[in-house]
């Protein structure tokens, strides 16, 4: 990567125009802990900050992760330097969608397909070591799902889109 | 016919291990009386005659005790000693005094409870191996 | 690479041709004085300081006698330096004291040119009179000692001698090789290049090396490291307790002439005559009244070992002390023994090399682990 | 009293290491000092470290006084101290301060103990019976204690008290208490104090995982504890009773132990904005100790942010933890730690390395709980009403960390200052004392008048006679248990005692009649006390037995209380009485072949020799100059200044080492007792303290001259190091920190043309074939730069590739003031350093590998900048070899103890101070300046010093001059006189160790006080006893 060529010096004037963004130290905090970053690809945070700060464009414009967040704040609770990873996250949503209207995040589908964005059967292990029951999903129950999907063939974004969501 | 009561004479040095004696004293860790203890300013102030001295006088056993390697307070003391404990050994032990009789352990300032070990240890060693060889000879050296 | 000069002589002449050789030393400056054994006016051999070439005639250096360690006298010659260049010829014993004696700044060597003679052994003072009477010479001893004779009618070499593994001696300059020269010849090898401009100063002509000499230094080497052990074990077993050590002692009569000529005993003054051994009456019978009776001198077994601790480590096994001793305390087997545990312990050697520290004088902090078996 | 006005008097608020160690240097300098402290121990967090970074040692007693060693106490520290001059108040609280500079009244309120030490026999029947249990505090509430507990066990005497919260006030002590020295109803006692001056060593706290939600995802079970209570988890006093690391919860052994950095520090959101300093070597010690402790099987992981390895020595001890011992070092900060049902401990972690993710079972983690600021910040500087900085700190002048901003008279040292470790806590006690005393001198205040009381002659030659005085404390109870009639008998008996004596109570006014009695009516030359405590007043003591007419070296002291006393379980009255006799006659036997040991005095050459004109050598100049020390200021080149004062504009505390340099030059020149030499170098020196003298080699005239001095202070600073790496010298574009520096003052750079900056740190430091240690200023003189180009030109992207950032301390928010400006830092692995190549038209392009993204980044850059370290001046290896001193193999000077004794070396009456021990910032530098020229004025500000009177000597009939004892001999107190051909002693050096009287085998060299004589006495009399006492049954 030249960050000559292939950065933007001030980009994150345009997306997250905080005094907090800079503090970041890549501590980690946000990530070692993110329900998230088990997802695949993971939701690394301060990878975001990150591209944010160099201003890697593109590669910011074409990441998923973003949408993973499942908005359980914890980043936002325990970062040490008070840069508010989750704001971050919502503000690079925004501005994916600023920059291309006919950005469908990929997360839309999996909630169409499966009902939630995250493989929320990651931490079952946890879980049954805690005995706590499995979490009720959604596929386990093939009527509720279709029920599910077609509600959502209502709402405007999947209809206009549906071709993305069918089969 | 009462039990054989070992003597054994301690040499504690000032600073770490006569602290420990102290430590153990107040912390009602008793010690067998059969502990001699001399207090030394340092292990290193330890000749080699005392030892001998105090066999030839009759002692059961002699224990020297000191700082750990690094904590002297006169740095190296006790780094010097342990040659010294290493050569009287290779002498007396051809005699029949060995490293069961003539012991040097580190024990510092806070490890009262080693002490009393040590100190247990010690005794009850010395009562399985019974009275020094060199009381028979009755030979003191003066 | 070591040089040699062969002396060749016909029979009796080899003391002849040594003088010559300290003469030419003499004469050419390669030093300013020899300390080197030499005959007596009626009998006797004993080391001589010479510093006249005229006077040389006598030296006599295979003789086997040591009356006086040469190790003691060569620190009263250089403790305190003359300045003068001076050569020293020793037995192999006494140059492994002499090594000894200069890491504890009692010998210095500086302007000293340090000449070893092969040694196959000494004998007492009192024998080597016999062996004179019995009309023995240098050149007999090392023709006989060579073909392992050295014992006549009544006695053998010192005790020490017959386990002494060092025949020829390192450290040195110069070595006189008698060992495997053949008879009617002696070599003189250059060791060290000060050795070398000696040798050329002294104007000999270089020539080949004894063909025999480290195939016989071998072989003599082992048969005296086997009687050594051999008597090791036996004395390990016969003093093997306190008991016994004061059995083998009874006869002391603490006169310490041990000390006195040991040569590595280098203090001005045995502790054990000074105050800190000098008592009050009462304290003597104090101590009485413990054990009801006390053996007076009382600190024959205390001085024993003491000395044993303070020297075994520079123990060199010259056997002075019992050469020494008036009631015939046979102690060097004691010492050597003692010497043997001791040494080993720091893997030091008395007299090996001028460079090893003496074990007491360095330690390190990830040492003897074993002493207190104790890890942190 | 218009006396005491007279004696410069200190009150030390806090008996920390800092406060203990200022103490004990104004006490050794001639002044009175009041040292209180809050809690009822003293040596604060210390008490509770067996082991101290770098060295894994403890060797706190090494803080004692060397010269005057008589006056205070010898013997652990954790017992406790004790100085003729130290007025020690524990578990007093100063509650109010009134008056000013000269002259302030302090009004202090000690706080009930309930139990009267002064009564109280210390037999502690009372612990056995009180029915309270609380966390034990001393164990960081691993164990339990009683409502009735001894602060610190180690404690001598044992100081207990009662703990006035958990007290049920139900009166079981009451009942057993034999000496009645308890009482429920002690109110608090109110005093004042009038003093001069005001040192502030209170410390701060340590962050309380109960007290901050933060901690609350770490802090999910028991077994996970805060580094101070894996300390005593580790500690022969602590838990590690049976030589095992255990988990608090089951008491299972801890194989798998994590560490978590940074608790409750550098986080902003908490507004903690600091680094704790001292928490990595703390955190890798306790993880080497682990695994030293508890063998191979014990696996120690510490997860870090960056790994703060700044001091003089850490780096290497990280390297040698990692490489050695095998501790991992996981750059990762956890959000938290899960417990799991079957009780371990699991910590999810991104490694940096791959950015994957791992989940990992510890069975036990330590929290590294950081210094906490502000709150004793607030408090102090409340009650002496002093200034605040905008940090939140108590102000100091701008260049000192000691001196109070705008309050002379008041002084700071420790953790106050800022956040310290061991080492700097000493040096800053050392300042403060420093500055204290050149505050009291300018009042001209007296120093210590010992009462003058005349030597009686020892009656050497004569036949000893021993009379025994054994003082029964005023009828303490506590004596009850020995037979004191027994005893006398038993001690009557034993040949060489003159006379015995029960004297009802030695240490009150009476005892000194009783003592003058048993003087007269015995024919005794030799005197033995016995009594409780002594330690106490042993010097009291001796002065009776002096007015009574015994020579004082004559007087042996013995503690009835003592060794005969404890060991024993249950002590029937036959067993103490029948010990103590024992004990007793091995004094005696001690006592009479004791030589008379008069005090020799040393006479002192009240000048100084500083050797270095820099920033540390001219502050330490005029520190003397100004209390009037005369000093030889000895400069290598043309003029003053040194590296800093003539390369360095600007720091980034905002200092400006040239104009300071400046300053002081004029200030050195201008002063009447400053003698400054120019253009030479020290060439060699003889002599010691009180007496040097040394040779000046002018270079340019070739002249030589002699400087006597009887002190000498190492002051020879550093420089910038050289490289050859990252194209260093191909281009104009790749310079050095300070070669930009220069450029931005002088404007030979202008910032507004630079687009892209890159600064890359580490270079040739922490590699072990380079620089092995860390140069602890690069970071902070790259920040200071990178604020400079973004402070005139907002614009320019500045880059910094580091590998740890070591802004210890508040220099963490230079950190994040970087940070915020727009500063990029981005983290490279010495397997992976960034590579710089020069294009065609010379500009350096830099390639590097940025960890977050695992991305492979490439920039071409305006500037390339190289943190090239620090290096020693190769002069040091001469001087070493001229004086004798060590040097480290950096060949920076090797103190004589890294934590206790910094600014020492070995040899006594030579200092180091600067950079010349280790590159530091310029504040530390001055701390250092100041605290040398303190200990050198201790001795300088005498005419002359006496000696210990326990020294070694040299009997020279018996000597050979085999020069064993010169080697052996740990403080080079033992030197061979060519001249004389002798062996000569520095009495001032010697501490009496007894090293080469072992070495010397013919006694030949002797101890006074120790000799073989008195020791085979004693020997006799142990088994003497033992012989008729096994026949008497």
């Amino acid at each position: 990567m030249d960050l000559q060529e292939g950065s933007t010096k001030d980009l994150w004037k345009d997306i997250y125009n905080t005094g907090n963004l800079h503090y970041c130290f890549n501590c980690s905090t946000c990530v070692s802990g993110c329900p998230a970053s088990h997802g695949d690809p993971p939701l690394l945070v301060r990878s975001l900050a990150r591209k944010v700060i160099l201003g890697l464009e593109e590669d910011l414009l074409m990441d998923d992760t973003p949408w993973a967040c499942v908005s359980c704040s914890r980043c936002e609770e325990m970062c040490p330097q008070n840069v508010m990873p989750f704001e971050m996250i919502l503000a690079i949503r925004q501005w994916q969608c600023k920059n291309d209207e006919t950005l469908i995040p990929s997360a839309i589908v999996e909630i169409y397909k499966r009902g939630y964005t995250q493989a929320a059967g990651s931490n079952q292990e946890l879980r049954d070591s805690l005995g706590l029951p499995p979490l009720p999903i959604i596929t386990n129950n093939p009527e509720q799902l279709a029920l599910f999907q077609e509600m959502l063939m209502q709402t405007q974004i999947v209809s206009d889109n549906d071709y993305m969501f069918k089969g | 016919m009462s039990e054989f009561e070992p003597q054994i004479v301690a040499f504690f040095c000032n600073w770490c291990t006569f602290t420990a004696a102290d430590l153990a004293g107040t912390s009602r860790l008793s010690y067998p009386p059969n502990l001699k203890i001399i207090r030394v300013m340092c292990t290193g102030m330890v000749d080699p005659k005392y030892v001998t001295k105090a066999f030839l006088n009759g002692a059961d056993g002699v224990l020297i005790g000191g700082c750990w390697p690094g904590d002297c307070h006169y740095m190296n003391g006790n780094l010097k000693a342990r040659r010294r404990v290493a050569n009287l050994t290779e002498v007396l032990k051809q005699y029949g005094i060995d490293e069961q009789r003539f012991w040097l352990r580190w024990i510092a300032a806070s490890e009262g409870t080693m002490l009393k070990e040590v100190a247990d240890q010690m005794t009850a060693r010395l009562k399985e191996l019974g009275p020094s060889p060199l009381r028979t000879i009755g030979q003191m050296a003066m | 690479m070591s040089k040699f000069a062969q002396l060749s002589f016909q029979k009796d002449g080899m003391n002849k041709e040594l003088a010559g050789f300290f003469q030419g030393m003499l004469e050419n400056g390669a030093v300013e004085a020899v300390l080197v054994p030499m005959a007596q006016a009626k009998q006797g051999v004993r080391l001589s300081l010479v510093t006249s070439a005229e006077h040389t005639a006598p030296v006599d250096p295979f003789a086997p006698i040591a009356a006086v360690s040469g190790a003691k006298i060569a620190s009263s010659l250089t403790a305190r330096p003359s300045g003068r260049k001076l050569a020293m010829v020793l037995r192999p014993c006494e140059i492994r004291a002499v090594v000894e004696l200069s890491k504890l700044k009692q010998v210095n060597l500086d302007d000293v040119l340090l000449m070893s003679v092969d040694c196959l052994g000494r004998y007492e003072n009192t024998d080597f009179a016999k062996f004179q009477e019995q009309g023995g010479t240098s050149e007999s001893f090392l023709e006989n000692a060579q073909a392992g004779k050295t014992v006549t009618a009544d006695f053998d070499i010192a005790g020490a001698c017959q386990i002494c593994e060092f025949p020829s001696a390192d450290n040195v300059d110069l070595r006189l090789a008698a060992i495997g020269a053949g008879n009617g010849s002696v070599f003189i090898e250059a060791v060290t290049s000060k050795g070398k401009q000696a040798l050329e100063k002294s104007g000999l002509q270089p020539g080949a090396a004894p063909a025999g000499r480290d195939e016989a230094v071998k072989k003599l080497t082992a048969a005296r490291t086997e009687a050594r052990d051999k008597k090791f074990s036996e004395l390990r077993k016969e003093v093997n307790s306190f008991e016994a050590l004061a059995d083998k002692l009874s006869a002391c009569i603490n006169c310490y002439n041990c000390r006195v000529a040991c040569p590595v005993c280098y203090c001005k003054e045995c502790v054990f005559v000074t105050d800190t051994f000098r008592h009050t009456g009462d304290q003597y019978m104090l101590w009485a009244d413990q054990s009801g009776a006390l053996k007076l001198p009382n600190d024959t077994l205390f001085y024993h070992l003491v000395r044993m601790t303070h020297m075994s480590l520079l123990c060199v096994g010259c056997g002075q002390c019992t050469s020494a001793c008036p009631n015939d305390i046979d102690l060097m087997p004691l010492f050597r023994t003692c010497a043997d545990k001791t040494q080993a312990r720091f893997s030091y050697q008395a007299g090996r090399s001028l460079e090893e520290e003496q074990p007491m004088a360095v330690f390190k902090s990830d040492e003897l682990m074993e002493v207190t078996g104790q890890v942190k | 009293m218009a006396e005491k006005k007279l004696t410069g008097t200190v009150l030390i608020a806090g008996a920390g290491i800092a406060g203990v160690k200022a103490a004990i240097e104004l006490a050794e300098s001639g002044y009175k000092v009041v040292l209180t402290d809050d809690s009822p121990q003293m040596g604060g967090i210390l008490a509770k470290l067996d082991y101290q970074f770098p060295t894994d040692h403890c060797g706190m007693c090494r803080m004692l006084p060397l010269v005057g060693r008589e006056y205070a106490s010898q013997y652990c520290m954790r017992k406790s101290l004790f100085h003729e001059n130290i007025e020690i108040l524990p578990f007093t609280e100063i509650t109010s301060v009134a008056g000013d500079a000269g002259n302030y009244k302090v009004e202090l309120l000690k706080k009930a103990r309930f139990i009267d030490p002064a009564i109280c026999n210390e037999m502690g029947e009372c612990l056995e019976v009180c029915p309270v249990e609380v966390e034990d505090e001393f164990n960081q509430g691993l164990t339990k204690r009683k409502a009735i507990y001894q602060p610190v066990p180690h404690n001598t005497p044992r100081m207990l008290l009662i703990d006035k919260e958990a007290c049920t006030r139900c009166g079981e002590c009451l009942k057993v208490c034999p000496t009645n020295a308890i009482n429920l109803d002690a109110q608090d006692i109110a005093e004042t104090r009038e003093v001069h001056a005001i040192i502030l060593a209170s410390g701060v706290k340590l962050y309380n995982i109960k007290e901050y939600e933060d901690a609350k995802s770490y802090a999910v079970s028991p077994d996970v504890v805060t580094s101070l209570a894996f300390e005593r988890m580790l500690s022969g006093s602590g838990t590690y009773q049976d030589g095992v690391i255990r988990r608090p919860s089951d008491g299972k052994p801890a194989k798998n132990i994590a560490w978590i950095q940074c608790m409750g520090s550098r986080n902003r959101r908490q507004g903690r904005d600091y680094c704790s300093s001292i928490c990595c070597m703390f955190a890798l010690k306790e993880a080497v100790l682990a695994k030293e402790k508890g063998g191979p099987e014990v696996d120690s992981t510490i997860f870090y942010m960056d790994m703060r390895t700044f001091g003089k020595g850490f780096q290497q001890y990280r390297d040698k933890a990692v490489d050695e011992h095998g501790v991992n070092l996981i750059r990762c900060r956890v959000q938290g730690v899960t417990a799991k049902p079957e009780g371990s401990l699991a910590i999810r972690y991104i490694d940096p390395e791959t950015n994957e993710f791992f989940v990992q079972d510890y069975d036990l983690v330590v929290m590294s709980t950081g210094q906490m600021p502000y709150e004793t910040h607030i408090k102090m500087a409340g009650l002496v009403n002093a200034p605040l900085d905008e940090r939140g700190l108590i102000a100091t002048e701008p260049a000192s960390k000691v001196k109070v901003e705008g309050k002379p008279g008041l002084f700071l040292c420790g953790s106050l200052m800022g956040l310290t470790d061991i080492s700097e806590a000493v040096s800053s006690g050392i300042a403060a004392a420093g500055e204290a005393t050149k505050f009291l001198t300018s009042l001209s205040l007296d120093k210590v008048q010992e009462e003058e009381i005349p030597e009686p002659t020892a009656h050497r030659r004569e036949m000893p006679l021993v009379s025994v005085a054994l003082c029964k404390c005023g009828e303490k109870p506590g004596a009850e248990g020995l037979d004191y009639e027994l005893l006398s008998a038993e001690l009557k008996r034993y040949r060489g005692v003159g006379a015995v004596q029960v004297i009802d109570s030695m240490c009150k006014a009476d005892g000194e009649a009783a003592l003058e009695d048993v003087f007269g009516k015995s024919q005794c030359n030799r005197l033995v006390i016995g009594a409780c405590h002594p330690f106490m007043y042993r010097r009291h003591l001796k002065n009776e037995a002096r007015k009574a007419g015994f020579n004082s070296s004559m007087v042996e002291i013995f503690d009835l209380f003592g060794m005969a006393r404890k060991g024993l379980g249950e002590p029937s009255t036959g067993d103490w009485t029948l010990r103590s006799a024992r004990e007793i006659k091995a004094d005696i036997e001690k006592l009479k072949f004791k030589p008379d040991l008069s005090v020799s005095t040393l006479p002192i050459n009240q000048t100084a020799l500083v050797i270095g004109g820099g920033l540390a050598g001219m502050h330490t100049a005029l520190s003397l100059a100004d209390r009037g020390v005369p000093v030889h200021l000895v400069e290598r080149a043309e003029h003053l200044g040194g590296y800093l004062g003539t390369q360095v504009e600007r720091t980034v505390d905002g200092l400006a080492p040239m104009a300071m340099a400046n300053d002081m030059k004029l200030k050195v020149f201008e002063h009447k007792n400053i003698n400054v030499h120019l253009n030479c170098e020290v060439e060699k020196t003889v002599g010691t303290l009180g007496s040097f003298e040394s040779k000046l080699h002018f270079k340019d005239s070739g002249e030589d001259t002699y400087l006597h001095h009887g002190a000498v202070i190492m002051a020879t600073g550093g420089h910038e190091g050289a490289t050859s790496e990252y194209g260093y010298g191909t281009s104009e574009a790749v310079l050095t920190q300070s070669a930009l520096c220069k450029g931005l003052t002088s404007g030979d750079i202008d910032p507004g043309e630079l687009e892209n900056v890159v600064m890359i740190q580490c270079v040739g430091s922490r590699e072990k074939n380079g620089r092995p240690y860390c140069s602890r200023i690069c970071c902070m003189g790259a920040i200071g730069n990178a604020l400079k180009i973004k402070e005139m030109n907002p614009e320019a992207r500045v880059f910094i590739l580091y590998r740890d950032i070591m802004t210890y301390g508040f220099y963490e928010q230079y950190y994040s003031q970087a940070r915020a400006a727009g500063v990029i830092f981005i983290n490279y692995s010495l397997d992976n350093k960034p590579q710089v190549e020069i294009d065609e038209d010379g500009k350096p392009v830099v390639k590097f590998t940025d960890p977050v993204l695992q991305e492979e980044m490439e920039l071409p850059a305006d500037l390339v900048v190289l943190s090239t370290g620090v290096e020693p001046e190769e002069s040091n290896l001469h001087l070493a070899q001229a004086f004798n001193i060590p040097v480290t193999g950096d060949w920076f000077f090797a103190e004589a103890d890294s934590k206790w004794r910094p600014i020492e070396f070995q040899k006594v009456g030579i200092y180091a101070a600067g950079t010349a021990h280790s590159p530091m910032p310029l504040r530390s530098v001055l701390l250092q300046a100041e605290a040398a020229a303190q200990k050198a004025y201790t001795y300088l500000s005498e005419r002359e010093v006496h000696t210990a009177a326990v020294t070694s000597l040299v009997k020279d009939a018996l000597c050979v001059r085999c020069l064993r004892c010169v080697r052996i001999c740990p403080f080079e107190a033992r030197s061979y006189n060519e001249a004389d051909k002798c062996i000569e002693i520095d009495a001032a050096a010697c501490q009496a160790c007894g090293m080469c009287a072992v070495e010397c085998q013919n006694n030949a060299a002797e101890v006074r006080g120790w000799s073989d004589k008195q020791l085979m006495a004693v020997i006799d009399a142990k088994l003497m006893d033992s012989w008729f006492s096994q026949t008497a049954g």
